[in-house]
């Protein structure tokens, strides 16, 4: 995928700023207001663990595989994580085929340091033999309809399909072979860090942009911040530049939205007493 | 190593003529089909048959990019069938395979010939299909799909394309396989149609049919065209329904 | 390769789709006529089989080469076989070199599932030792001068080089080595299935179109029929539609000019007394 | 199978509140600059921070290839940060990986913010980033070296942009990470500013801050971000004064 | 696991001062040169020379696409040279190599000495070579072919272009190496000329050859290109006694 | 990369070919005289072995990178040797990033053949299993500004920096498994073939061609002469052609060059001694 410039007619971009520099947004949303989430878990009946999420009219799929498989040289009793993002042209008038660019790179990273960094897998636990088989993970997640705030809309989509996923409890035999039980359990999930993206616009912060903000917008910021409030990813994106003041007040929006967003997802899973790898 | 394995099933078919997920030969899955989903598309379907959810997506006619691929004379369709990497049972790579590529094509070409291209020269039609969930039939889910969505973003049509696959198992004739029997059985044959005029705009098979079951295939497949046909019908009645509803109501 | 769009002026067309509504070809052939055929087998010594096909002036070459590698993890206890097809710059005017497009996946694709429908070879006899180590056969079919009917001529030529491959008899011991011998046996084949592609023109079908056949034509669609005088492979291509009635038609047709192919393929490999895998 | 391997140390700051590599934690590592250092470039730049090595070159303004890109009214920034294969204990693909396009794109968004686009239409500034050696902190170092080429090549700017890392490490908030400290520490931040605007035009972080934590870690930033502008500015000065007398003694 | 191997032989020339095919040091293979193979190319030559089978086919001068590539002042020469999987004993992916991308390369530069592209300006001269079967030898087998399909096209050539190898086996320079001597041999040089004006158009080696060795080498390609030289010559008389034969008949 | 055609000013083109044809040079070196050398080792301390080489303005950079790898099937007592070579779009206006072009391919391949013909790395000693493990050593070349004759400026710095390489004395035990000790050790280097690339100008030849004399020249040649005086590579490009005599000439002018260069190369390790591989 990749995607053609978009532009906003100067004369709509101007009224919006000027809304906004009145604390006014043209969806008639509060600037720290996120448009309404809905989450549609397990909806991909094949995949391991699945869901739609909708901001508004932007909607994201993530589905996630598992197999078993080698895990990586320096992390030999890991399980394996991958996530990776693409733009889809039906989603929308501006995007292309093709593989992901820079923009596709750029959500599947944010999104995949949210989760690595908040430990939310609990990747020791997907470990089978060690140096040798673990589980390894997919995520890929597709936005199906891009109406601004595609990075908050995948790390959405992306964590309800991970809380929902089940995979199957495995058996290992004296002399390694494994064996599929027919117990499925969920992920090894312990947190739920939600992302939270803002545009600077003018010289005021609005959270969840919608594209017509997104294209008007001097740059953006995304905090992800985890259940214990702290904050585990950043990404500035776009052309502009912030202030201190503007990254402050920042993370204190991000900390109060996050937790309203995290009200919307699923509940992490009971894994304490799961035994992932049976002999 | 997968995880999920599908089992191979002793029969397709049983003493009562039932398949395996208890339906007769001659009898279609469930369908759904909802129309003008996606808000940036120009038209847009969703449609289940069984356990298979595809998207589609139309935008156009609209200026060509690259340029230099306009015609003088008609306007270009070009279609992309894609199955998301977890639609299936083994992880997909989301690259396009060459499955994929072909498939575009013969849809491509099945869509065409209800299209009046020669209307919107200089301009691209742009049929892009999703497969979230696969389970037998995605290339003739596809194709209904994208026929209503293509009605949905008011291009011209002389008639909708209707598609279903037809084959055989257990020597028996089957309409509308699904995974099980597209695997397990002996042949498949997937068809695509105007209903209304006749006209078969897609025809593949592979597996053994004699001449006989051939034809008989054939003509299943006309059957459930026209089954598949009614709830496409229906479906855009419904959108055309809400869409003036909603006109009015605004008034 | 990628190939330009060619184009027929439209004078020509015209005249060659008058006298096809008349039951005349504009290379005097009836409608039902194949062009001439000829088969040239084991031409390319270092592959294990080969054949050069000429469909009039339309000439393909194709090759086998066998190698011993690991099968597919569903089909653990069957040989491999790879068609791939792909246009050279050299056989016309319109193909320029790159990655296969989608016109020569198609072909590659037909073929395939020709010889794969009527289950040409016999997949488990080239299984060497089961879920570990199978033949594979590579078949690679090419285009030198491109005029018209690519389809079959790519068919006869698969069909034509595996018909006339050898591999050796190989030696497995107890501890699973695999040996090369030296006694050198046909492939197992047991059917030879055949691909008729006709031309819709105006209302008519015609048999095996040349190239400007094929760029008058509303659309083509390939019948394969095997041996025992069945369908076992069907590709309608192009952009236009068929009646029933041309379908059922063209099933009459394909079956009677099957046969005349047929006649002048190599002949079918005695291969019931052959042990591929020896202790 | 690598042949050199990294031990992990069992701490990163001792008892003494020294690092590995004996600094405090508010400490730099030592930095060299050097500029005009490629003929062929329009400025160029060679910046050593610690066992990082980094050669930044700068084209432009000039005509853009492919033509269609150009935009009316600005110049675009084209921008490509690479690692060449031995620069790392473990040799790199030379094809671009995910991670290099990531940061190519916020590396040019971190130097944007400097430029007058606007004063060249039609063009093109093409800045290229190479990582000779990484050792821990190579977009930053990347981003300090690129702005000093971009002076070099004479190509007006708002302010230099000074770019440095800030982290966590065994609960330290701590300045310009080492390799063993960004991969063994608990956290990382990027932080790149024009440092007289007090703008910052990129902000990167993985790894968990307490909102405390996260301001510290700003505020040492900026503290760092101040020391390597002083030195930019310096490398800036000394190659103007060598350029200056080079034209004098040729008068 | 291949299945068709090769055997090292013991020596590459016997007592006798014969090669392992029964040559002399300084003879030639078996040559066949057929003209105009190939309908639709502008030219076409398909060449053995012991066990290689080569097709070559010129299309040009023509309109080049795409249009950029085009030059004001001459045509462009493009070529390809490519071996199909089945022309070695260990099938080769479709998809160019290093090698062949690099052969494609001084391919054209040995053949473009003999154009005079200077009189069809804003054209391309399309040469493509297939090789049907690998057996040494092959880029110089590929460039001759090459040249007489230039011949058959009608291309006004400063002369043919005609190559072969010479080498090193066993202490003896010989000609014309076959796979076994490129593969065991001390050095393989192949050399593309223009006979009549005594230009050396390719000159590549690989192997060890002392200077007095490189002299004696290049005397001995020099004789082995007068007779492949004189091969070229008479199969296009050939051609153009049976292009003759067949305009006159016409009549 | 991909280069982007070059082109220098008829004028200039007309003034420098006039000057060698009265064997003067635009930057008044004569015919045969090689720019100034320099030779930088061991500047990545990350690498086995690294090199910066300066031939006037055009400076290239090679490193090598050790690894223990798979052997080739048909060299199973062999270690492996690859070069790559790159263009950098920082080392010239006329140089695009992507990936290596034909010109980049036949640097890395020219540079390649000299160092195997010469047999420079006795790769039989880089085996540590036979048939299993071997040492894989890559050689990637990099040039940071290019000032013309890119070839030698490729050779030397790969010669560098393969003759200051160090690798791992490595143990192998009864079982073997391998283990890496903490002596390290020069590569097992024989030779120090040297490459001297002249530039063909009417009917001159000139050593060691600056950019401008390489886009006024007919073709080159490049030969590679090892420390016995032998030619070991060979190589012309360009589109003009060459004499007999211009390459007789040529032949003696690069053996006499090449010894002036190789008294600027590092010195040939000791490695007769060595033992790469212990019990």
């Amino acid at each position: 995928m990749s995607r053609s410039e978009e532009v906003i007619p100067k004369l709509e971009k101007h009224k919006l700023s000027s809304l906004i520099s009145k604390g006014e947004r043209i969806d008639g949303r509060e600037l720290n207001e996120y448009r309404p989430i809905t989450i549609d878990v397990n909806c991909i009946e094949k995949a391991e663990g699945s869901a739609i999420v909708s901001l508004g009219n932007t909607v994201s799929i993530a589905g996630v595989k598992a197999e078993i498989g080698t895990p990586f040289a320096d992390t030999p009793n890991e399980g394996v994580l991958i996530v990776n993002a693409e733009f889809l042209p039906l989603a929308s008038p501006s995007f292309e085929p093709g593989p992901p660019d820079e923009n596709a790179i750029e959500i599947a990273r944010v999104v995949d340091r949210g989760i690595r960094s908040s430990r939310t897998l609990d990747l020791e636990r997907l470990c089978i033999i060690p140096g040798k088989r673990v589980w390894v993970i997919y995520v890929d997640v597709y936005v199906l309809n891009h109406n601004g705030n595609m990075i908050d809309a995948s790390g959405l989509a992306v964590l309800s399909a991970l809380l929902t996923a089940k995979i199957p409890v495995v058996k290992v035999s004296e002399d390694e072979r494994i064996g599929i039980t027919d117990e499925w359990v969920p992920l090894p999930i312990r947190d739920r860090p939600v992302p939270v993206t803002m545009a600077k616009i003018g010289d005021k912060l609005v959270v969840d942009p919608n594209i017509n903000e997104e294209l008007s917008m001097d740059c953006r910021l995304t905090l992800t911040v985890n259940e214990r409030g702290s904050i585990c990813a950043v990404q500035k994106g776009g052309r502009g530049s912030l202030s201190m003041n503007d990254i402050l007040y920042a993370v204190d929006l991000a900390l109060k939205v996050s937790k309203e967003i995290r009200s919307a997802l699923p509940p992490l899973p009971k894994i304490e007493d799961i035994t992932y790898v049976v002999k | 190593m997968l995880v999920r394995k599908e089992v191979k099933p002793l029969r397709l078919i049983d003493e009562d003529g039932l398949r395996t997920d208890g339906r007769r030969v001659d009898e279609l899955r469930n369908i759904k089909i909802d129309v003008g989903v996606l808000k940036n598309a120009d038209g847009s379907c969703y449609l289940e048959i069984g356990r298979n959810k595809v998207m589609a997506a139309v935008y156009g006619p609209r200026e060509v990019h690259p340029r230099h691929l306009a015609l003088p004379d008609r306007a270009i369709l070009r279609c992309r069938y894609h199955m998301v990497p977890f639609s299936v049972l083994e992880r997909k790579s989301p690259n396009p395979t060459r499955r994929e590529i072909e498939l575009s094509k013969v849809i491509r070409e099945a869509l065409e010939p209800a299209l009046f291209l020669e209307y919107f020269p200089r301009t691209t039609i742009d049929v892009y299909i999703e497969i979230l969930q696969a389970d037998g039939g995605t290339r003739t889910a596809g194709i209904s799909a994208a026929a209503v969505a293509l009605a949905d973003a008011g291009i011209p049509m002389r008639d909708l394309v209707t598609a279903i696959a037809v084959g055989k198992a257990d020597g028996h004739i089957i309409l509308d396989l699904n995974d099980l029997e597209d695997k397990y059985g002996e042949a498949d044959m997937p068809v695509a149609m105007m209903p209304n005029l006749g006209s078969i705009t897609l025809l593949q098979a592979d597996g053994e049919f004699t001449p006989e079951e051939f034809k008989e295939a054939l003509n299943l497949a006309m059957k459930g065209i026209r089954e598949v046909y009614a709830k496409q019908r229906e479906a855009l009645r419904r959108r055309y329904l809400k869409v003036r509803e909603e006109v009015e109501g605004s008034v």
